[in-house]
């Protein structure tokens, strides 16, 4: 039974069916879309449970011819590394459908993007073809564009451009990257295949290595985001609607790190291995200027935007700590994120919907007039600080632990990240919901209706679920860690680095080698 | 004795005097000239090879040349034709409405 | 030469032409039999279109090999097949959408129809020609028939401005043509593609600068026709002179045909010199492709970016053609067919959207297009994000078979820039569905000129999109045979 | 019996459940009755676990009990897994039985409140916390009670969330706590690294047998690390500023929150992790020294505090610096035996303190107390009680408590930190009375309005003051110098090393009992010292006081504003970080990252006009390209060998 296919293409379904529909009967088509979401989710749920977690080898696998000529296949499976992120994709899908009940321009368009994001982002993490790879990366580009620039606030117009060509600024360096992949596997192995498990036995020189691993990582970068490239992540957050940040904080940035995880890493061991000081000093960077700049902002959601800078750096530095702790701990960090980001756009997009403003100057002792909604923001921005007992210390202390077996000057500027975290959100908190009654307006709002009660208790359930027993989830991922931790090789960082870290060979060698990425293919061809 | 370069060097000054006279002149007709002028050249071009190379094929090229150049002719003098009947002038640095 | 060898004279590999021509005389002789009134001219579309189907459907090559006849001048083998498929495409795609266009401009004359018929006689002569002669008149033929077109509506002087500039310029750019084919006949001793490929693989590359210089003069001929940068300056204000169907069939037909001829010529005659021409191919295609994209950012009217946006699809094409291997011919091929569909397409909605007279024509008035015609707006979409590459249309595999092409053969800095510059066209197509979908709309769209035929072009287009975006297999596969014969 | 230590945590967290979920729904005394009942129930288990552990032989009084894998990623393994040994069932009995006390006391205190059961949800979570975080057998579990302790203190400080104070005071708790965790994580990610393990027996076998020599460079970075977590949470000299602002909650949170249990939390994990502190003597001296110096800095502020809960406030910080200062000469024993004995007066001290505001309807300012005895009699006593306590005189719990640490001070330390011990001793017996005889004696200063209903507290509140009175009285006798029985119980958690049996045979340092008893004459002198001056000053000359503030102006002010430590950290730390991030935002973020990206975008927009411009219209224009273009490239073609 293609159970993948079945995920990918059913929302499609959805999307014809919700275009048959007249566009005047706007409930009708809201309830088809949650219910066809809420569909897949159910059949997605199988993966977790028929989940065999003792082989790194892919599950779920489905080939079949799609371009012969250039030897493309819609090759999909999963493993321990892509199971949780589809998961969370078809959780979160039908919880942001159902956060968008009061959009009412144009909800038939609303719907069929919602629709064909939900698509494209499965498809991401189900492909492994790289080509298929790059076609739904891209895929999945429009439908998120059109949700910022046809449904956002006043600057949605920039807001949207500029992230769709953010994107698409990285991406297209990816594709050269997997044109050149493409040909030396042709040239070592001889028959053209995108296959990425072949891609995968493919051994390059460190010259080549490091400029694919460039190119990738540039692409993977913006969408993470690092440091430098992250300017597009608050625009794009303030302008989108509700529904619309919290797909693209809870699942779109997960691309990036899921990205360096399959492609990066066991690609190109050699050129990652030289990259670490690179990549962990713009996650902690990366850290550190996310919690200070969100401390500062006055926007509710330009802040927790900012905040999303730092969570996702903690994990870029877990991934880069080549150790089991690192990844297992990012990887549970990206669902993490996607969970408690995703919750705080939801609740401030239920507080937008009430007051129709974001700034937090306009809240203020929210606390006596919306008590139930009060003690969930609390829960959320405690699973956000990673404060034990919930999903974020996991995630966090695992990636810290990870970070300091392998370098420990990396982890002890990032735990500082916490100190941050606790900052800026407890005073968030504190400004909007505790203190007295400024605003006249505040005096009369409602709380938690049902349908707001709906969206958030499956993400509190999933919050506690994860901080109380986390095994069920890190159980699942091992196999396929410690084959991508062969693959990547851990020879380069030692153990234990309390004695002074020795100069591993890997970093005396000239780190930028000349540019002639397929110097010889020239005289052959 | 007249070999094939003095022709080739004949032509060649022929070609460039057609080109620059498209570039100076102003008025259409006179550039279309010019343009018949730069044709002629290449039809002297082609005999003198034609010649000595003593092939026909030369030869049979400036057939080709002068009918094209024919019809071209036709073509362009009506469409001279219409923008006179238009705008009354004929100077082509009237007849830039289309820019940037 | 003592005796005339018996021309091969084989009637199957000019049977398309001799049809097109027939029919083109069959539509003006109807022009003239059919009633003075201008309103029901259909029966000349619908009759061309017929001759257009006919010619289709004998435009194939049962032999299989490469069919020699005209004493070597004419050649019947995939490649040309493959363009001759493309050319009547255009053609007939140009005909559905300037069938209402005409009748709403007032310039519905038969001889609209025949002039079409004839250019892409024009085409294929040029696609189909194996010697310098032919080329260069199948380009006449085709050329002049289009100045005509261009200068259709007589009693517009923006029309009459466009076809003044695109005769002149043309008529001066085939004198250089002419002058780099007489050199190269000089030099050689013959115009015959393949003897001229002998001579220089027995000379072991050109070392004679007179031959280079011929090489030169013909770059810059074709170069002219396929609007590449230094001779582009043509491009912009004819296309936005021209009528719209007619600028829809210049940006597809005659730059088709072009890329055919440059393509055989170069990969035939100079293949073996490959080493010379690909340093000034490599400038032309930077410089096509970087001064479209940026230009086009700055264009208000629509037809004047599309115009640009064509120079710089020129420019990409440039990049297969310095690759010169297989990928590259046979990647120039899918992505024309692509683009064929894209720009007529774009263009079919630009005739829909605008007024007698060309009016809203300015993207602005695109506003709010998104919510008042939805259908058109996906249309408009798919059409302006497949010419961006992005993946599911035809235009990404397009691009992503040239810059495979372009990495192949090791011009990697070449891929780079075409990846960057596919970057920045992102901006200005992005452009028009912000201004769709996300702008309140200021105008009345409703006489809109739709008709079953333009609405069929609309239809066939998309379809073309897509299914080169998501199953181009079967089209690639095609694509690959015709370029084992060009060698 | 030893088994059912998984109801201790299962009942208050019932408790929590219960309240609040549907609490609001319950009637107020039902409210009481699940919250107080389910901290009882707890009570009740801990004295069984503790007469469990009692019946098992003084050698192996060790039991664990394995629940479930809590986080397991290779080689990092943390169950959760619930340890009890001497020093927790302790501590459980400290934290139940005080907590039980203060949650009846609570009913009658908070019974007018509107967020009844939110209160109780909070203080049965907090009980929960603490006892996760006395019974965890590995470093994370623990971490994970420290940092839910700390939470619910923000929860219950910022109760009162309508005022500003409260909530910014309840924001700076977690924060200071979380600085202070910072610490600790690293401390513990250390501790994997070194030992390959985050449980408690694992880690102080490997310890104590592995060939880690004192002083050993990792140890002692643990140990420091571990220092810093400790000094955030109990409130020691670096990372105090949370506690004085702390007292914004309720009251009975400020006794069970920051007198008896979190801020014991420091104290406790230093002797839980004594084995590795044995290891590093800088680490030793480093507590002794930041403990001795707490003790005196807070009784010196707590002088001249005006405040009553401020008073109370200082003057636990400053009981906390005896302990570490104990724990940091070695005498564990003595550090864990006076944190009990402080627990049980201070808790007295500050539910006493919670009943004359009571009374005073809300009046927290002692100046406008004064002559309460005969209206609050039953409040006086047990106060009183407690003051005598905490003052040290005998046979009250804190003389003998604070003259063992005294004693230990001296005989292990060196003379410098007896010195500062007795004089904090001296501030504390002074400060303590000052307020007996503000609030208690001398003229009446209350206001007019709060003079009418100043009433005595109810039941439910006076009488968990007269058990903490007993409490207080006859605690001490657990640890009279000579049959010290609490050194005998816990002498096994600390491997019977280090801590010199008072009296008889002493490893290492010979000391007669000549010496003890000396030192005991001597605390008590110091004690009645300040008792006396205290009387003098407040209730004989009451105008004293104002004249010695005016001879001493600076010192007065000085000591009032707290050194102005406050305002040293904002300006060193708080407000130059908000200053940065603004500049971090504004220029880095909107200036350098978006300037250069809308740079580009400008740049590539300039550059498309001006090339718009070639296109000029004219036609001679266009054939000049053409010709410029065939020059250019006739020359390339023919000349240009260029390699390219």
């Amino acid at each position: 039974m293609p159970i993948l296919s079945l995920i990918t293409f059913l929302p499609i379904v959805g999307v014809f069916f919700i275009l048959s529909m007249d566009s005047k009967r706007s409930e009708l088509i809201r309830v088809t879309a949650l219910l066809v979401s809420i569909v897949v989710f159910f059949i997605s749920l199988p993966l977790y449970f028929t989940f065999d977690a003792h082989t790194y080898e892919m599950q779920f696998v489905e080939k079949l011819q799609w371009i012969p000529s250039f030897g493309v296949h819609y090759h999909v499976g999963i493993d321990g590394i892509s199971l949780f992120l589809i998961l969370l994709t078809t959780f979160i899908t039908p919880i942001s459908i159902l956060a968008s009940w009061h959009i009412t321009k144009n909800v038939k368009e609303y719907m069929v993007a919602m629709l064909v994001l939900e698509t494209g982002m499965v498809g991401v993490f189900i492909s492994l073809d790289v080509f298929l790879f790059y076609v739904f990366w891209e895929l999945m580009l429009i439908p998120m564009y059109l949700l910022i620039g046809i449904w956002g606030g006043p600057r949605r117009i920039y807001a949207a451009v500029k992230f769709f060509i953010y994107t698409m600024a990285g991406s297209v360096f990816m594709l050269l990257a997997i044109i050149a992949l493409y040909f030396l596997n042709h040239r070592a192995t001889g028959e053209y295949t995108f296959n990425l498990l072949e891609f995968y036995r493919l051994d390059l020189s460190f010259a080549v290595q490091f400029w694919l691993f460039l190119a990738f990582a540039f692409a993977f970068a913006i969408k993470v985001p690092m440091f430098p490239f992250h300017t597009w992540l608050p625009d794009a957050h303030v302008e989108a609607p509700t529904a619309g940040s919290v797909i693209l904080a809870g699942v779109l940035l997960k691309m990036g790190t899921y990205g360096f995880v399959r492609f990066c890493l066991p690609l190109f061991p050699e050129a990652s291995h030289t990259f670490i000081p690179v990549i962990s000093w713009m996650a902690i960077v990366g850290i550190i200027y996310g919690g200070l700049v969100s401390m500062v902002q006055d926007d509710l959601k330009k802040l927790v935007a900012y905040s999303s800078v730092s969570h996702l750096g903690f994990v870029m530095l877990g991934i880069f700590a080549f150790n089991i702790q690192g990844i297992e701990g990012g990887i549970t960090q990206m669902i993490n994120h996607g969970l408690s980001t995703g919750a705080l756009f939801l609740i401030v997009g239920m507080l937008y919907e009430r007051r129709h403003t974001r700034m937090i100057a306009d809240f203020g002792g929210l606390t006596k007039q919306l008590p139930v909604f009060a003690t969930f923001f609390l829960i959320v921005t405690l699973s956000s600080i990673g404060l034990p007992g919930l999903n974020g210390f996991v995630g966090e202390f695992l990636i810290l632990v990870g970070t300091f077996k392998s370098r420990i000057l990396y982890a002890s500027i990032a735990t500082s990240g916490i100190i941050l975290a606790a900052v800026y959100m407890l005073w968030m908190f504190q400004r909007v919901m505790f203190q007295e009654i400024t605003h006249e307006e505040n005096k009369t709002l409602k709380d938690i209706n049902k349908r707001e009660f709906a969206i958030l208790i499956p993400i509190m359930l999933t919050i506690f679920w994860i901080g109380i027993y986390p095994n069920s989830f890190l159980r699942k991922m091992d196999a396929s860690v410690n084959h991508l931790l062969k693959q990547v090789g851990e020879k380069a960082n030692v153990a234990s680095r309390v004695h002074k870290p020795k100069k591993s060979g890997q970093l005396q060698k000239n780190v930028i080698p000349k540019i002639d990425i397929v110097p010889e293919c020239r005289t052959e061809w | 004795m007249i070999t094939v370069t003095h022709y080739l060097v004949l032509s060649a000054i022929l070609f460039t005097l057609g080109v620059v006279g498209v570039l100076v002149r102003r008025n259409a007709i006179i550039i279309f000239m010019c343009i018949e002028l730069m044709l002629n050249a290449v039809n002297l071009s082609f005999v003198a090879f034609a010649h000595y190379l003593n092939s026909m094929q030369g030869q049979l090229f400036v057939f080709f040349t002068m009918t094209v150049a024919a019809a071209e002719a036709a073509v362009g003098l009506a469409i001279i034709v219409a923008v006179f009947r238009n705008k009354e002038t004929v100077n082509i640095d009237d007849i830039n409405i289309m820019k940037w | 030469m003592t005796n005339i060898s018996m021309m091969t004279f084989n009637i199957l590999s000019i049977l398309p032409i001799l049809i097109l021509a027939g029919f083109g005389m069959i539509v003006l002789l109807l022009d003239v039999l059919t009633s003075r009134r201008l309103g029901e001219k259909n029966l000349l579309a619908y009759v061309s279109l017929t001759g257009i189907v006919i010619a289709a459907i004998f435009a194939r090559n049962p032999t299989g090999t490469t069919l020699f006849s005209f004493n070597e001048t004419f050649t019947i083998d995939n490649y040309s097949l493959f363009f001759n498929f493309i050319f009547l495409l255009s053609t007939g795609l140009t005909i559905l959408i300037s069938h209402s266009y005409i009748k709403r401009e007032e310039i519905n004359y038969g001889e609209y129809y025949a002039l079409l018929l004839f250019s892409t006689i024009g085409m294929m002569l040029m696609a189909a020609g194996a010697d310098l002669l032919n080329i260069y008149v199948g380009l006449e033929v085709m050329s002049i028939s289009i100045y005509i077109l261009t200068g259709f509506k007589r009693s517009k002087l923006v029309s009459n401005e466009a076809s003044l500039k695109y005769f002149l310029l043309g008529a001066f750019a085939t004198g250089f043509l002419l002058y780099g084919i007489s050199v190269i006949y000089g030099s050689t001793g013959t115009i015959n593609l393949k003897q001229i490929a002998g001579f220089i693989a027995g000379k072991g590359g050109i070392s004679d600068p007179l031959l280079l210089m011929g090489m030169g003069l013909i770059i810059i001929g074709l170069g002219f026709k396929v609007a590449s940068v230094p001779f582009h300056a043509w491009v912009p204000d004819v296309y936005e002179g021209a009528p719209t169907a007619i600028t829809a069939f210049m940006s597809v037909g005659p730059k088709a045909a072009a890329f055919a001829a440059f393509l055989r010529i170069f990969m035939t005659a100079f293949g073996s010199a490959h080493y010379e021409w690909q340093k000034i191919i490599f400038i032309l295609a930077v410089l096509t492709m970087t001064v479209g994209n940026i230009v086009a950012i700055a264009q208000t009217n629509i037809k004047r970016m599309l115009a640009y946006s064509s120079i710089a699809h020129a420019g990409y094409l440039l990049i297969a053609l310095v690759a010169a291997n297989d990928m590259g011919v046979s990647g120039t091929l899918f992505y024309i067919l692509a683009y064929t569909f894209m720009n007529i397409g774009a263009f079919a909605i630009v005739i829909v959207l605008s007024h007698k007279g060309d009016e809203f024509i300015q993207i602005n008035d695109y506003a709010g297009l998104g919510f008042k015609h939805p259908l058109l707006a996906i249309a408009m979409t798919l059409f302006m994000l497949s010419m961006a590459g992005v993946p599911p249309m035809a235009g990404f595999v397009g691009k992503f078979y040239i810059f495979s092409a372009a990495i192949k053969s090791g011009y990697v800095g070449l891929a780079v820039i075409g990846v960057v510059n596919s970057v920045i066209s992102v901006y200005y197509y992005l452009r028009i569905t912000v201004i769709m979908y996300m702008r309140e709309s200021n105008r009345e769209f409703t006489p809109l000129t739709i008709s079953p035929l333009i609405v069929a072009a609309i239809v066939i287009s998309v379809f073309g999109t897509l299914q080169l975006g998501i199953f181009p297999s079967k089209i690639m596969e095609i694509a690959h045979q015709a370029t084992f014969l060009l060698k | 019996m030893l088994n059912l230590v998984g109801l201790i945590l299962l009942f208050p967290l019932i408790g929590t459940a219960i309240n609040g979920l549907i609490g609001k729904r319950l009637r107020k005394e039902t409210v009481g009755y699940v919250a107080c009942g389910s901290i009882g129930l707890s009570f009740f288990i801990s004295v069984l676990v503790f007469c469990g552990l009692l019946l098992l032989p003084p050698g192996e009084r060790l039991f664990e009990k394995q629940l479930f894998s809590w986080i397991e990623s290779g080689s990092f393994k943390s169950t959760a897994g619930l340890q009890v040994d001497p020093l927790s069932s302790l501590m459980i009995l400290i934290v139940t039985g005080v907590g039980f006390l203060i949650h009846i006391y609570s009913i009658g205190y908070m019974h007018e409140d509107k967020g009844y059961h939110r209160y109780f949800c909070y203080l049965n979570l907090f009980t929960f916390s603490m006892l996760l975080l006395v019974l965890g057998n590995n470093f994370l579990l623990m971490f994970i009670g420290w940092e839910a302790v700390g939470l619910c203190s923000y929860l219950l400080i910022g109760f009162w969330f309508e005022k500003k104070s409260a909530s910014n005071a309840a924001k700076k708790a977690f924060v200071v706590n979380r600085v202070g965790d910072f610490g600790f994580a690293l401390g513990i990610m250390l501790v994997f690294l070194t030992f390959h393990s985050i449980d408690f027996t694992e880690v102080f076998s490997a310890a104590s047998h592995g060939n880690f020599e004192a002083g050993s460079f990792t140890v002692t970075i643990i140990t420091l690390l571990m220092f810093m977590g400790a000094t955030g949470k109990s409130a020691q000299i670096p990372l105090y500023t949370w506690l004085p602002d702390a007292m914004e909650g309720p009251t009975p949170v400020s006794a069970l929150i920051h007198a008896a249990t979190m801020v014991t939390a420091g104290v406790y994990m230093i002797a839980r992790c004594n084995v590795l502190y044995m290891l590093s003597p800088f680490t030793m001296t480093v507590v002794a020294s930041v403990g001795a110096v707490t003790a005196l800095f807070a009784a010196s502020i707590g002088l001249v505090q005006n405040d009553i809960k401020r008073v109370l406030a200082y003057s636990t910080i400053s009981q906390l610096g005896y302990m570490f200062l104990a724990c940091g000469v070695g005498a564990f024993t003595a550090g864990v035996f006076h944190l009990m004995t402080h627990a049980f007066f201070k808790a007295l001290l500050f539910l006493g303190s919670g009943s004359v505001i009571h009374a005073l309807s809300g009046e927290q300012d002692m100046r406008k107390m004064g002559g309460l005895r005969n209206h609050i009699p039953v409040t006086y006593k047990t106060f009183l009680v407690g003051a005598v306590a905490i003052a040290g005189i005998p046979p009250f719990a804190g003389f003998f408590s604070k003259d063992e640490i005294l004693l230990e001070s001296l005989v292990r330390g060196n003379l410098l930190y007896w010195i500062v011990g007795a004089v904090a001793a001296f501030l504390t017996a002074f400060y303590m009375f000052r307020l007996l005889f503000m609030t208690f004696h001398g003229v009446s200063r209350v206001e007019h309005h709060a003079m009418e209903h100043l009433h005595e507290s109810p039941g439910n509140m006076t009488l968990p003051l007269t058990v903490l009175a007993a409490l207080s009285f006859f605690g001490g006798f657990l640890g009279i110098p000579g049959a010290s029985v609490i050194n005998s119980f816990l002498a096994p958690v600390f491997g019977g090393h280090g801590h010199t049996e008072v009296s008889g045979a002493e490893a290492g340092v010979h000391h007669s009992a000549w010496l003890s008893s000396l030192m005991m004459v001597v605390s008590t002198a110091i004690a009645l010292a300040g008792i006396f001056l205290a009387y003098q000053m407040y209730s004989k000359k009451p105008e004293l006081p104002g004249k010695l503030a005016e001879r001493f102006r600076v010192i007065y002010k000085l000591l009032l504003n707290k050194y102005y430590v406050d305002e040293i950290y904002d300006a060193l730390f708080v407000n130059p970080i908000k200053k940065i991030s603004v500049q971090l935002w504004k220029r880095v973020d909107a200036g350098m990252i978006d300037g250069s990206v809308n740079g580009i975008a400008r740049l590539v927009g300039g550059f498309s006009n001006i090339l718009r411009l070639l296109q000029t219209g004219y036609v001679r224009n266009y054939a000049f390209y053409i010709v410029v273009g065939c020059i250019f490239i006739i020359i390339f073609a023919v000349l240009g060998k260029v390699k390219f």
